[in-house]
């Protein structure tokens, strides 16, 4: 693994808890690696898996999904099914063996500006530890 | 695309002017396909900000704007408003965050800037997909249907009626009134209930603006706030009626819990095994008379009967119980009373007072954890209960049970109508258990009083004066209403009818249209979620303002 | 050759000159055939293939195209076209050998009821004489 | 309908909620706020029962709608000073507390802080933590404008008359020591009184040991004490920084006193055990209560899940929590009359809902009644809870009684209407 | 007499090293080509940019994995390519990526289109099972000899529009006797010799057309009529007809395959050409029983009045067909019929419009005259 | 429906029997055709070998004449019986009363596309039959006349022969008979067969000896059915339900074997995408697919487009790139929709013209996914599809961990 290896890393945040989560970490000053980049949603169940699978294929080195915690969902439900669908996708990831620790799912409220900095951080350095995403070579894909 | 977009980065000061080299943002952006200024701005929240932006739009005739600043949680609202006075659909702005997302999150300004350009960047390459997106505008009828005809529902109606609203009542009994109606008195004044429902009804009787269905029945109700059809059947034979309101109200109640369902409390066995109904029955004719007609000597009143069987607490019949307890001591000289229960839950301020009175009248309080068994002995009855493990036995000449509520079974017929969701208890589910208290998913249908769960008199009355509140100010008349933009559209040559949509949608917005065998998307109840859009196969769905390609172009710059 | 054969035609008709051409034939009491079934389209060139296509899989017997003349096109030019796709359609049948004689185009003006009494008696013999479309044979298609 | 205003006074749920429901129907609504920002106790809270919902998720964004609202005007740092009813309306008089920050200016960037040489308890953190006399209570507090308090400020209380430093740290000229105190006349149709309620001052009560030992704690210390945006950010430390093994929560503190139960204890004391279940897993905890009062459909299923966390119940009749070989113990006599001796790290006091502390003073100016507790006094309480004697003037959540946060919701909505209908 | 790039290496290393220095001197950013996938023979095309990817091309492999013409019309569908971009191709595969951009679904724009003189290619499943290999000798010999290799396809051999039109370079390999030694690569256009210049090899004159291609077309001519003749044999009439597509499973794939076939949602897989409950009952009664999946032959007689004009008989359709169809035979055979009375040839002139979008007042009097 | 669904699942279930006369396909047809006359059915959808060819096709039959050319139990699987009658009734209820024989594998594919409001079952009467399997396609068409001969060895032998297509030699769900997950639904579920049924009526004959035939039926419809056959013989259901217990345990066997090699042989990406290599991108596999239902599939929509600058420098960064694009997309991004509701018929591998094993792979990827959401499709109408339902305790692998039901995260 190259140390200077800058991972690139998709991160679908949902609006109601994740992003002011992580809108918290930044007015705390929190320091959060850069490697990630936020992509606003109304809800963690918008995120369907082609939208993972194709950042995934075109060279993510990683895909944090991160929205309230079951229960606290601003549309009720919405992140079970979320969870449902991701607990699919990282199935298939596992059985086929596609490195699926690249895949993440969190639960980030929107006082949690700290365990959001920590999400991304820890995820980060995981990343990182394992290197790019090898379809990010693959000419085949 | 034909347009101009235009860029601008706020400096915020130092928060962004010093963590970010802008100048290096600007060089980096300028020259992407369709940007057509590029430029940054010390404050452009300040009101010099939002008017150079103003003028900027206007001069630089820009079709898209991206703005790099704060969170759109801070201001995205503000330079929507900004575009608007010049002219510009607020969608067609978007708001990068670059100051909470990269300048206080990242020290190294290097990696900063970086970040920051990507994230422009895909700014840019969003906004260029923007659709401009109008607010519609909807009619609305004003009328309100009240389903059920209980203190929540007189109430609901009494609040809402006037001028311009007309209120309909549908009570499937013969009078108004409820389960109040059966009750002796209130609490803690020792009022006469019936005294308190006659005003109520006879107000209600000569309110003009309020029309009473009784005996009859909602058979049918489909549509959203401000627009729903509803269909009554009236009485026996009396046919159906159709009426369009704009706004529905549940108050279908209570039930009891039917202790003959758990044979050891002995009811419909044992004599003078008596429902605490049957008891304020009795106190209302002045008649507490055992079987044999002589007064009884001892009575024991039972609390939380049926509470383990349905696994929640009732609320109120505590305090009821202790109503009954001052009563009989009032009323029959050197009585026993004596109160089984479990735990006292008395929630509201006077309650403890009542209790104290209710105790020093000489109510005898037993604590228990089970009732064991109702059994008749020796010309008494006898209870025998359970306490910390152990079996103890008290014997009296009536046991009174005071059963639990439990949703009343039209609410079920109602919530299957409305397609409103149940909780685990069989009541109906609010919107939200915390904020909204009263409203349901469905936007324009509400729930009061014990439809939603156990609730005493005084809270199924602020329950309805809630909804009342909700709807005046929700039903305005001659106002419109303006429904959520960001919301689910289906395009009909892909959608396969699968469904999977409508059985993911909390508020009932997607429905089924079977002659062409597609979703359909009813824009005044959807709020934007995207959950249908997650779920959808074949991309048939797609949420204005989040599309697919939006997300897909975002995801693209941050892989770039 | 069944006797009491009564073939089943479709006529797709242009608004504006077939279609009131066998308008004024009805007006002036002409004898037009009861096999046959108009279909009024407001130009010929809106006479999809398709439309012709699946009519005579259906089961018609034969599909009658019918338009103003060359030149006359309500719409400028729209017959040009239909011509182009009569040709396409005659030559894909014949060359599959699909009795192309089920399918015909007419040029019929407003003014030519007699014209169409003509083709439509006449069109309407030759399919008698060639029987039933024989694709109710067929279960296969 | 008149176009009058309407005043809201308290801008903690009840009171934006019943603001948002005003300015939806049209009416210029004035929402006084005594503190420095929006949102009351509520946000003060990690998680909410009975779904351990996360609180700032739930309240954010009706907090941003407030401040979003342009048909809402939010006067922070405000109190009632005077009412005077006219015919149909009243002229209210607030004194607005000068903030000497800008609320249009500030961005909320926070560079003020650090530089500020003075520093002081965070009543907020129950202080627990820190602030400056520049500040913000908490990160994520809204609006996100710090406030200097004046008499902690060198320069406002006279002790360092040309200290600036937060001025020079400000590139946005956002503080401004030139503000005053003013006071502003303002004329409206109906007030809504919605100022909630204080916690129970347990410190003048021996037998818990409030104050004597560092690891007893207010119910609402231990809210922020887990708070993900308090003073330890989430992480649970004592005072004195032990381990955690053993933790009594006692319920009921002031119930005796004061005469009422609050109905809400119960089950918030639940939810601080289940927190406690996720944050220290392998703690004992011991929960003491008299009766539970648990009065609502999911909340049975709440407190059984609580005990099936392995959460232990106990009755009692009298509580004492001392201390024995140098480690707290808590004493309690169960009904049956035996002693129980319970050994604890940690001692969480759940105290009754009292009324707010200017309860008092509001009634007076507003002119309505008290009730025997000290609430607000409602015309009927049974069937007009919202109503008070006065025409126009109307109480809802907390200032009327003890109350979770629906049934202030309710209220709050209850009152709108009643305005609503008052108005017309 | 047209230019020609003479190259002293056998005909694939004499293109590769062409493809090199067009990488190299960077005068194509890309170069579209077959290359190999792995091991087992399996190929696809690929857009290289890197030189030591070269390694793996076989832009003369006698397979065609995907119809070429549709990837062109894929890469430059969203606008055209700002970079120049080397393809090679082959004839079919070129007019089909013409056919498509008189169709405004891709650009010619900065696209250097090199194509050969084609031998025909081997049925697409060749590629799996490692017969490939043992049938490449033979067909190299065949093309030496300008003789049919009897492992193409049957398409393939009966086709004779093997020499491309509208390529900027042309690469000589039917009839090329010397093809182990020399590589000859005919520069057509303006754009083909800029392109070439300063290329290793050597400019010379040469005409692609000989004999040799002569004989080889006038072959594949009389294969091609014995090709229609025979299926008039089996496949004519309703009934023949049907019996033919009486394996169709309907998946379509024939038009998913097809370069022709452009559009994003095929009108045969849309809800107009659903059968509602009622077409079943009727339909029924008239037959007694039907096919189901229904419309198999609506659909192949449907897709031939969108497409068939335009068919440039590359015979993917057949080669995807999962139940053996000779779904090429038929659309060739009308595709014929139909350029016949349309004096249209497909994909060999980029200004002639597609029959279907333009008329003659004059033509066709004869219709409308019953 | 028009059953109340009240009745009681006896205990030990029993089963119509019938002799073979003369030929098993005759006997079958025999029913079909008693069923057709006495307007039991107005029509049946049966398979049929097309005349003058080798290929077998789907017809919708009326006149019982026409059942003579019928074949209940052809050697391969052309069109996958599930989407046959999607076709049929996609577009809303086809009012005559149709009796569809089919595979189990199709009548677990229809249950899905009527789960998913594709197929309408109102009036549709589901026949499933003892599957002895299905030849892969492509050497069925290339020799024709051998296959069949081998096929009916099988048939008439009843096992799992290597000559089968690979997912028939580990298919479990080959007789609904006696089909495992649908023996546990019913137990743990409430008592109403009705709809927690995949076919109504089950025509048997492993366990026969090709003498007999055994019909059971688990729906009122089904039941109506078997009446008015009028069979007389009632005979226990062990003898048979052992018979095919055998042939499942091996298949059982072989599955575990199955995909442990295939995890094995296309885990990670190098050989994921090596196995994938073949592919041309035609998207045969989903339009064969009968779960696959979409209008419009996704991929084949523009939203991938990009422009030539994307591509260009994607093929920079890899130094190549592979035209057609995103195959790897394609095949996880389908996989992703439908493997929860696959159902193993092999339908994709039939149709792919490279080979591409994708029945294999798709069919071990949704034997682990399906396992995780204890899911088995189309075994039971009324249990809802996974990804539109939850449960508020599950998956908490994802977060902090929590008391719920551990079994759901496949770790137990």
């Amino acid at each position: 693994m190259s140390s200077d290896f800058k991972p690139n890393i998709v991160g679908f945040l949902c609006n109601w808890c994740s992003y002011a989560g992580a809108d918290l970490a930044g007015s705390s000053k929190m320091e959060v690696k850069p490697y990630l980049s936020v992509i606003r949603v109304m809800c963690s169940s918008r995120i369907n898996s082609n939208l993972v699978l194709t950042a995934l294929l075109w060279g993510a080195d990683g895909v944090l999904i991160a929205g309230c915690h079951p229960g606290d969902c601003h549309y009720e439900q919405g992140n079970y099914y979320a969870r449902r669908r991701f607990a699919l996708l990282k199935k298939i990831m596992e059985t086929l063996k596609l490195e699926p620790d690249r895949l993440q799912l969190s639960w980030v409220s929107a006082s949690e500006g700290k365990r959001y900095a920590e999400v991304v951080n820890k995820f980060s350095d995981e990343i990182t530890k394992m290197g790019p995403n090898p379809i990010h070579k693959n000419p085949k894909i | 695309m034909n347009g101009n977009i235009g860029v601008y980065v706020c400096e915020c000061g130092p928060n962004i002017g010093e963590k970010i080299d802008i100048d290096k943002v600007l060089e980096a952006i300028a020259s992407l396909p369709h940007v057509k200024v590029a430029k940054r701005f010390g404050l452009l929240c300040s009101n010099d900000g939002k008017k150079y932006l103003e003028d900027e739009m206007r001069k630089e005739e820009l079709t898209h704007v991206v703005i790099a600043a704060c969170s759109p949680r801070d201001h995205e609202q503000t330079f929507m408003t900004v575009a608007e006075r010049a002219g510009l659909n607020p969608y067609l702005v978007q708001l990068v965050n670059i100051r909470e997302q990269c300048a206080w999150m990242i020290p190294d300004k290097e990696a900063a800037t970086e970040k920051a350009i990507k994230y422009i960047r895909a700014g840019i390459s969003r906004v260029s997909l923007h659709q401009a997106l109008t607010k519609k505008e909807l009619e609305v009828c004003t009328d309100v249907l009240v389903i059920g005809g209980g203190i929540s529902g007189i109430e609901t109606a009494l609040s809402l009626a006037g001028e311009d609203r007309k209120v309909f009542i549908v009570e499937k009994s013969e009078e108004l009134g409820g389960k109040a109606n059966k009750l002796s008195r209130l609490l803690p004044h020792q009022g006469s209930t019936l005294s308190l429902i006659q005003e109520k009804i006879d107000t209600l009787n000569k309110n003009a603006h309020i029309e009473v269905f009784t005996g009859s029945q909602v058979v049918d109700a489909r549509g959203f706030l401000g627009n729903f059809e509803v269909v009554i059947q009236k009485g026996e034979n009396a046919g159906e009626q159709e009426i369009k309101v704009g706004a529905v109200v549940v108050a279908t109640g209570f039930d009891l819990f039917n202790p003959e369902e758990n044979p050891a409390y002995g009811l419909g066995k044992v004599d003078n095994v008596v429902t605490s109904l049957q008891l304020e029955e009795m106190i209302k004719t002045e008649k507490v008379l055992l079987k044999n007609g002589k007064p009884p000597r001892s009575l024991a009143l039972i609390h939380c009967v049926g509470r383990s069987e349905k696994g929640y607490c009732s609320k109120t019949c505590c305090l009821n119980i202790l109503k009954n307890a001052h009563f009989l001591k009032d009323k029959i000289k050197d009585v026993d009373v004596t109160e089984i229960y479990r735990d006292l839950c008395l929630p509201n301020k006077a309650d403890q007072d009542y209790y104290e009175e209710v105790e020093k009248k000489g109510v005898k309080f037993l604590r228990s954890n089970e009732i064991v068994n109702i059994k008749a002995e020796g010309g008494q009855i006898s209870v025998e209960y359970k306490i910390d493990g152990k079996s103890k036995k008290i014997s009296v000449d009536m046991a009174v049970l005071s059963p639990a509520m439990i949703p009343s079974a039209d609410s079920k017929k109602i919530a299957e109508m409305l397609n409103l969701p149940l909780d685990p208890t069989g009541f109906i589910k609010e919107a939200h258990g915390m904020l909204e208290p009263i409203a349901t998913p469905i936007e324009g249908v509400f729930a009061a009083g014990c439809s939603l769960g156990p609730k005493n008199i005084p809270e199924s009355i602020i329950q309805a004066q809630a909804t009342a509140g909700n709807i005046i100010s929700s039903l305005i008349p001659g106002k419109k209403i303006k429904p959520e933009v960001k919301v689910s559209v289906v395009r009909e040559e892909f959608c396969t009818g699968c469904q999977t949509c409508l059985s993911v949608c909390f508020y009932g917005a997607i429905s089924f249209d079977p002659h062409k065998g597609v979703s359909v998307v009813n824009e005044a109840i959807c709020r934007g979620c995207g959950s249908c859009v997650g779920s959808c196969p074949s991309g048939a769905i797609r949420s204005k303002h989040f599309t697919y390609t939006q997300l897909y172009r975002e995801v693209l710059e941050a892989l770039r | 050759m069944d006797k009491d054969f009564t073939p089943t035609i479709i006529g797709f008709l242009c608004n504006w000159c077939s279609y009131t051409g066998a308008d004024l034939a009805g007006t002036a009491r002409m004898h037009i055939p009861p096999s046959i079934r108009i279909i009024r389209v407001m130009c010929s060139g809106r006479i999809d293939p398709l439309f012709v296509l699946r009519t005579y899989l259906k089961g018609a017997d034969g599909v009658m195209m019918m338009g103003c003349h060359p030149g006359d096109c309500h719409y400028q030019k729209g017959n040009y076209s239909t011509r182009r796709r009569y040709v396409m359609l005659d030559t894909i049948l014949k060359t599959l050998g699909l009795d192309e004689k089920r399918i015909g185009l007419w040029w019929v003006s407003a003014s030519e009821a007699p014209r169409y009494e003509k083709v439509t008696n006449e069109f309407t013999e030759s399919i008698k004489k060639m029987g039933p479309n024989p694709v109710f044979k067929e279960i296969f298609i | 309908m008149k176009q009058h205003n309407v005043m809201v006074v308290g801008a903690g749920v009840a009171g934006m909620k019943a603001s948002l429901l005003l300015a939806q129907a049209g009416v210029k609504v004035h929402l006084i706020e005594r503190e420095s920002l929006i949102g009351g106790q509520t946000i003060k809270f990690e998680e909410v029962y009975p779904n351990m919902e996360c609180a700032t998720c739930m309240v954010a964004p009706i907090q941003q709608d407030v401040l979003q609202n342009e048909d809402i005007e939010v006067s922070l740092l405000s109190t009632l000073k005077k009412v005077e009813e006219k015919s149909d309306s009243y002229e209210v008089e607030i004194e607005k507390k000068a903030r000497y920050v800008s609320l249009e200016n500030c961005i909320g960037c926070n560079a003020c802080f650090d530089p500020c040489p003075v520093e002081l308890d965070n009543t907020f953190e129950e202080n627990l933590s820190k602030k400056k006399a520049i500040s913000v209570p908490c990160p994520g507090a809204l609006p996100n404008v710090p406030t200097i308090d004046p008499a902690n400020c060198l320069r406002l209380n006279g002790k360092k008359k040309d200290c600036k430093a937060c001025q020079e740290a400000c590139m946005f000229d956002a503080v401004d020591f030139s503000q005053k105190d003013e006071k502003v006349k303002i004329d409206v149709g109906a007030i809504i009184v919605t100022t909630g309620f204080d916690m129970f001052d347990v410190k003048p009560l021996d037998e818990y040991g409030y104050g004597k030992y560092p690891n007893v704690y207010t119910a609402m210390e231990f809210e922020r004490l887990y708070a993900q945006n308090g003073p330890t950010e989430g992480k649970l430390v004592l005072r004195d920084d032990k381990p955690i093994k053993s933790i009594g929560i006692i319920h009921c503190i002031g119930r005796k006193e004061l005469g009422y139960c609050s109905g809400v204890c119960c089950m918030y004391s639940a939810k601080i055990a289940q927190f406690l279940k996720h944050k220290a897993p392998d703690a004992k905890i011991h929960e003491f209560y008299r009766d539970l009062c648990i009065p609502g459909k999911s909340y049975q299923n709440f407190y059984e899940s609580t005990r099936k966390k392995g959460v232990n119940f106990i009755r009692f009749n009298e509580i004492h929590v001392g201390k024995s070989n140098g480690n707290i113990e808590i004493t309690c006599s169960e009904e049956n009359g035996q002693d129980q001796k319970i050994k604890a790290d940690m001692v969480i006091l759940s105290p009754a809902l009292i009324p707010g502390k200017d309860t008092e003073t509001l009634a007076k100016i507003l002119g309505v009644g008290l009730d025997t507790h000290g609430f607000f006094a409602t015309q009927n309480q049974q069937l007009s809870p919202v109503i008070t004697e006065k025409k126009g003037i109307f109480i809802a959540g907390c200032a009327e009684g003890p109350k979770d946060i629906p049934d202030s919701i309710a209220q709050a909505e209850a009152a709108v209407g009643k305005v609503l209908l008052h108005l017309q | 007499m047209a230019k020609a790039l003479k190259i002293n290496k056998n005909t694939e290393e004499g293109l590769l090293q062409l493809l090199e220095f067009l990488l190299d001197s960077e005068k194509v950013e890309g170069i579209f080509s077959l290359k190999k996938l792995n091991k087992n023979g399996n190929i696809a095309y690929s857009l290289i940019t890197n030189k030591d990817e070269l390694k793996g091309a076989v832009p003369l492999d006698p397979h065609m994995p995907v119809n070429a013409g549709k990837i062109l019309s894929h890469f430059t569908l969203a606008e055209k390519t700002k970079r120049p971009v080397a393809a090679v191709l082959r004839p079919c595969e070129l007019r089909a990526f013409v056919e498509l951009i008189k169709r405004a679904q891709g650009s010619l724009e900065n696209i250097l289109l090199i194509s050969l003189s084609c031998g025909g290619v081997f049925p697409i499943d060749t590629m799996n099972n490692g017969d490939a290999k043992k049938r490449s000798s033979s067909y190299a010999e065949s093309l030496k000899k300008a003789e049919n290799s009897p492992d193409v396809r049957k398409t393939c051999q009966s086709c004779d529009n093997f020499l491309p039109q509208l390529a900027d370079m042309t690469v000589l390999t039917v009839g090329k006797k010397d093809a182990d030694k020399e590589c000859i690569i005919y520069l057509n256009t303006k754009q083909g010799e800029n392109f070439a210049k300063d290329a290793p090899g050597n400019t010379i004159s040469a005409e692609i057309e000989s004999s040799e291609t002569e004989k080889l077309k006038s072959k594949r001519k009389e294969n091609k009529e014995k090709l229609f003749k025979d299926f008039e044999k089996t496949g004519n009439g309703i009934s023949g007809f049907s019996r033919v597509f009486a394996a169709c499973l309907g998946c379509h794939g024939c038009g998913e395959a097809c370069p022709i076939c452009y559009c994003t949602l095929c009108d045969f897989d849309s809800k107009t050409c659903e059968y509602k409950p009622e077409s079943y009952e009727s339909e029924l009664e008239h037959k007694g029983g039907l096919k189901i999946p229904p419309g198999t032959l609506f659909y192949h007689l449907g897709r031939m009045s969108h497409m068939a004009v335009s068919c440039v008989a590359c015979g993917m359709c057949s080669d995807v067909c999962p139940v053996n169809i000779p779904v090429a035979d038929v659309f060739t055979k009308v595709g014929a019929a139909l350029q016949d009375v349309f004096q249209y040839s497909p994909g060999k002139d980029i200004e002639e419009p597609v029959p279907s979008g333009t008329f003659k007042e004059e033509e066709f009097k004869e219709v409308g005259e019953h | 429906m028009n059953s109340t669904g009240k009745e009681k699942k006896e205990k030990t279930a029993t089963g119509k029997i019938l002799s073979v006369e003369g030929d098993l396909r005759k006997t079958i047809k025999g029913l079909l055709k008693k069923l057709l006359k006495n307007n039991t059915l107005d029509a049946v959808l049966v398979p049929m070998k097309a005349p003058e060819t080798e290929s077998y096709a789907w017809v919708l039959l009326e006149d019982e004449t026409l059942l003579d050319a019928a074949d209940p139990l052809p050697p391969v699987m052309t069109v996958q019986g599930g989407r046959a009658l999607d076709s049929i009734t996609k577009q809303g209820d086809v009012y005559l009363k149709i009796g569809a024989l089919m595979r189990p594998c199709e009548i677990r594919a229809a249950v899905e596309l009527y789960k998913l409001n594709q197929v309408k079952l109102e009036h549709i009467h589901l026949i499933s039959i003892d599957c002895p399997g299905a030849l892969p396609l492509k050497e069925y068409m290339d020799n024709p006349i051998k296959s069949k001969e081998n096929f009916e060895k099988i048939v008439q032998k009843g096992d799992k022969n290597e000559a089968l297509r690979p997912v028939c030699q580990i298919c479990q769900h080959f007789s609904l008979l006696s089909s495992p997950s649908t023996e546990e639904t019913k137990a743990s579920s409430s008592p109403d067969t009705e709809n927690h049924s995949a076919a109504d009526l089950h025509i048997g004959f492993f366990g026969g000896n090709g003498k007999k035939l055994c019909l059971t039926a688990s729906t009122s419809k089904g039941k109506d059915l078997l009446e008015k056959l009028e069979l007389s013989q009632d005979d226990s259901l062990e003898y048979w339900k052992a018979a095919g217990e055998k042939i499942r345990q091996s298949a059982l066997k072989n599955r575990e074997s199955f995909n442990k090699e295939w995890q094995e042989k296309i885990g990670g990406i190098e050989n994921f995408t090596t196995a994938l290599d073949a592919c041309i991108n035609c998207h045969n596999c989903m339009r064969v697919c009968p779960v696959c239902y979409c209008q419009q599939c996704y991929f084949d929509s523009k939203i991938l487009e990009n422009s030539p600058e994307t591509y260009l420098q994607r093929a920079q960064e890899r130094g190549s790139l592979r035209f057609p694009l995103d195959t790897l997309l394609f095949h996880l991004g389908r996989m992703s929709h439908m493997v929860l509701s696959c159902v193993s018929c092999g339908a994709c591998e039939d149709a792919c013209p490279m080979s591409v094993p994708v029945s294999q792979i798709f069919s071990m990827v949704g034997d682990q996914t399906q396992k995780s959401f204890q899911y088995v499709p189309g075994t039971d109408r009324n249990v809802p599809l996974p990804l539109q339902s939850f449960l508020k305790d599950e998956f908490c692998e994802v977060e902090i961990p929590c008391e719920c039901d551990q079994s759901l995260l496949g770790k137990a």
